[in-house]
């Protein structure tokens, strides 16, 4: 086992982190911008060093600074969080080459998923399901029709050149497509000097549902069932949920087994996501997040399982504490992801926390770096808090996330709460009837207006 | 200060025992010419300096230097708030010899041109040179050889 | 403090109590050539105030009213200031006349003797009496017929 | 369904009990002295009721102003909480006289268990195991002896008119039996002028160890498990722990059957605690207590049920929303009570809380009515906060509450959280290797000097 951690983040992930290495009996080693001087991970943590000024590119994102962090504090890991080198292949080979543990996937696993279509061809290869198209350029409308009904309406005509949306058209039934294929065609060629296009099936009201695994690098892998992210605005994760309310525990096994088993045939090491758009039914793989996410706690609450202890005991070569089969769903798990920000027009609100009083009691948790007195710097992201509920059943999980957001209190700046309050009393939340379009939607519509 | 001050300072200590005192957080008072206001912003100081740390105080031992005599926050503190520092650009071990059996590049009492080489900083198997970004008198050096420096920490004074 | 000190700390002290009594955040007192400004910033007062209670504002139905108009603490705070407030010593449902068609005890302008009738409040199907704790004339009645009050809730008041 | 409770306790049991009403949908009373107007409680009920001065006889304890306050609110029930009314059998009387719901066992048995003599004849009645003795005077030392090699040695010779320590001695073979049977008698003689003497089973090291039960007032019941609540500082709880570190599973599920089994005989509804002393192996009951107890949560840490949900339902008239066959333990939980005292001399510290920040993350709980700003009051009990963590393991579960512990920040008050820090860390605490004095012991011995 390590002996002693450094954690190249900062915020809520670092001081999970730092409890993570606590509770395993590690020393920590806090590294920090002049910004976060005043950090709680940085006061809780047993050594800190500042490694650069707030800019991000001179501080968290500083490769040298980091290694030679690790250097003068003997750190023999590093642990990066999400976000800032998190998913940077060559940061892993720099540590590898000075010695110095990555706790995260090898280098290479890093790589391939970074790269969107070596990404999406690797899914394919182990198994994981990708959105069927034409796998190449289309000209005849007759075969366009062939591969249109062998993948089912509504498909996309996107033009193989294509971007931004140019030379894309929907096509709902087979009477629309030769007109469809024209038009793209047409559209493809002024935009693009390149009339080829090709065929994708196209989601209407997709669910975004992810897959959590693990992997021991030597061919050991499991699932820990999934989250349902679909509430989203801008394409950020905004309220995530476990298990997802469209799935079964037939559907959860058998898309988690297709996860597990693609990890085990890749040797995936540490934890990852298999991220999916859903619906009616079926899974197309999006990509494959490569690190412990934001939203791991929801998957936390649901098996009792430490993903970060899981994480650190991996890449210190040891074997996941759990197999499969003693993995189990428990309950459900909702996170709602707390930002400074106003809660209608999301300003980001960073400054001082007058102040701060998180909810407590059975089932709730709540991970935060904040504290009163706190000042949330500007140069960051503006999350400063997630509130964890977890519930014998979906409904209790629902009436108890209500009661914890009644008792939470941040003063000082604009927070998301209020947003949460209402999405927790909104029906279609409550009956879990929605998608991705849903919260952009639902705040274009005014939903924030209600009394 | 001297004796022809525009004020009685002992009137501004009664303002700040009175402000205490009364829990007030401003008091102004004007006579004739004369003006003086005290206020005292309660909230931010106080707990900026209560937070966290007294649970740290009390059950973790006290941070680890990193190396050398004091922990570095401490090391740091000592010269930062002079004008004349010279601040780290990065983090790594200081030396200030070129090699180890050579003498130290400057000492207090070095007079520097602009350039001129102060110490080297390692990091990631590279030394690189840190130079004197202005002409000048060393006043103070902070670190020792072979010392663990991080980003911004007070290296040496010049004056 | 000396006595050719430009003020007077005394008056300090007292726009010290008065701004909390009176609950604002500034007073600036100015006479003849001597101006005095205190102020209190109220985030301290206001964590104590505020605390659990942004959230509720926020999301919680106003606290209903046990009935009549206002809620009790309302209605408490109206009153309870006043030095002639006569207090309900128990929890329960006030009545002003001994039966539904009797005329009331007291009104505003009453002269009243100390023990005389005022109220009865009705606990646990028991009816008690409230009788004046001096003499006095009724300034002012805070409850109705059939209103509930709570420990401590200011009933009239005798002056 | 009950449609609005009136929370008759304060502190963080009354909200405790504000979190399961709101989380069930129910419409919340806080009643309160003028010292507690300013309560957490108070300001999250929909409803509050000043019920009187501080003193509790006047406020907490007098039933009519609690049931007036029902009156003019229109609450159809009553949760107790523990202390103040809970175990008061004529409070359940005088409301099912009102017609309104008492959170809470049923009168007759509030009674018989809060009578010592009555409780034990009723639990030997039901097949718990209680101290054994000899069942009235003893004058024969040969029939002394016979009964003494029944019961085991070693054994106490108390005065059958006794009290408070005279006339008791202690046997600890054969040999001693004659002499402590005399010098009792004499003892007993001088002190009372009655030289009968009784002998019962002597208990030297004994853990107290109690099972948590559940009834539905028609003959349902279940025991969750147990909690060990031996560390005791002047028979106050300090540290509670569930499963004990002494029981193994087998264990566990025979003295849990033989309370459940008497809970169904005894027709019992609601929560209640049968509370055994255990040593070598074997369980002699002390008393039950008909109420929800301090020490609940680690109860609902390792099985996953919300006691006081459960009581409202029952309360209600609903069945147990679980059989026996449902409850698993799973890891382990520990309990700290935080109290406003001085951690070595135990004085109350009442006052103004100036900063209070409480540990989050995995596996952490704080049930606490206490926030920044708020003043202790000097009328009450010094509990300001119960911190409760699950681990997997016991030995996770300590590295956590270490963590939590140094985490935790009370400022303007003195708490006990230093105590906690220094046990977590106590050889003899890690290996559950304590008893009912150890704490006595090591307090007396100076086990808050070391550094």
């Amino acid at each position: 086992m390590f002996d002693k951690i450094l954690i190249a983040n900062r915020g809520e992930i670092a001081l999970r982190i730092l409890r993570a290495a606590k509770e395993l009996g590690i020393a920590t080693v806090a590294v920090h911008s002049t910004a976060d001087a005043d950090a709680m991970h940085v006061r809780l943590a047993d050594e800190s060093v500042c490694i650069g000024p707030p800019a991000a590119r001179d501080s968290y994102l500083n490769i040298p600074s980091i290694i030679a962090a690790c250097e003068i504090t003997g750190a023999d890991a590093v642990h990066p969080g999400y976000g800032f080198l998190s998913e940077n292949a060559r940061f892993a080979e720099v540590l590898a080459h000075h010695e110095i543990g990555f706790i995260g996937p090898k280098a290479e696993h890093i790589r391939i998923m970074g790269d969107k279509i070596e990404a999406k061809r690797t899914a394919k290869r182990l198994g994981i399901p990708c959105v069927p198209g034409s796998e190449g350029g289309v000209e005849d409308p007759v075969e366009a029709k062939r591969i249109a009904a062998e993948i089912g309406y509504p498909v996309l005509v996107k033009a193989a050149s294509g971007g931004g949306g140019r030379g894309m058209k929907v096509a709902r039934t087979e009477a629309d497509l030769e007109q469809a294929l024209g038009m793209a065609r047409q559209e493809a060629k002024a935009a693009f000097g390149d009339d080829a296009v090709y065929l994708e099936k196209y989601l209407e009201k997709p669910r975004h549902i992810e897959v959590q695994v693990l992997g021991d690098g030597r061919g050991n892998a499991v699932h820990l069932a999934e989250r349902d992210c679909s509430l989203q605005r801008r394409h950020q994760k905004v309220w995530e949920e476990g298990g997802s309310p469209a799935l079964n525990a037939d559907m959860r096994a058998e898309i988690g087994g297709i996860c597990a088993r693609a990890m085990q045939e890749l040797k995936y090491l540490g934890a990852g996501t298999v991220e999916f758009l859903y619906e009616d039914g079926r899974f197309y793989f999006i990509e494959m997040n490569t690190r412990i996410q934001v939203e791991h706690p929801v998957t936390e609450m649901i098996t009792g399982i430490d993903l970060v202890n899981e994480q650190i005991r991996v890449a210190a070569g040891l074997p996941l504490s759990v197999t499969q089969d003693e993995i189990a769903v428990s309950g459900h798990a909702i996170e709602c992801r707390i930002n400074a920000e106003h809660p209608a027009t999301f300003r980001p609100s960073p400054g001082l926390i007058t102040y701060f009083h998180p909810p407590g009691g059975l089932g709730v948790r709540v991970d935060s770096a904040v504290f009163q007195g706190y000042r949330i710097p500007p140069n960051y992201d503006s999350l400063i808090g997630k509130l964890i509920v977890h519930g014998r059943t979906r409904n209790e999980c629902l009436m108890r996330l209500r009661r914890a957001l009644d008792e939470f209190v941040v003063d000082g700046v604009d927070t998301t709460l209020p947003l949460f309050r209402t999405l927790v009393r909104n029906a279609d939340v409550q009956n879990g009837a929605y998608d991705i379009h849903w919260l952009e939607k639902f705040l274009a519509e005014g939903g924030l207006d209600e009394p | 200060m001297s004796k022809n001050d525009p004020f009685d300072p002992e009137l501004v200590r009664e303002l700040a025992k009175l402000i205490t005192e009364t829990d007030l957080t401003e008091i102004e008072v004007e006579k004739g010419d004369l003006r003086i206001r005290v206020a005292r912003r309660i909230e931010p100081v106080h707990v900026q300096v209560a937070a966290p740390a007294p649970a740290l105080a009390a059950v973790t031992p006290a941070p680890q230097p990193v190396a050398g005599p004091g922990s570095v926050p401490e090391r740091a503190r000592a010269g930062s708030g002079h004008p004349g520092a010279v601040p780290s650009p990065m983090v790594g071990t200081a030396y200030r010899r070129p090699s180890p059996d050579a003498k130290v590049f400057v000492d207090v009492g070095s007079q520097v041109e602009a350039g001129e080489k102060l110490l080297l900083i390692e990091a990631m198997k590279t030394f690189n040179e840190i130079v004197a970004p202005r002409a000048g008198t060393v006043t103070a050096v902070f670190v020792e050889d072979g010392q663990p420096v991080e980003f911004g920490e007070p290296l040496l004074v010049i004056e």
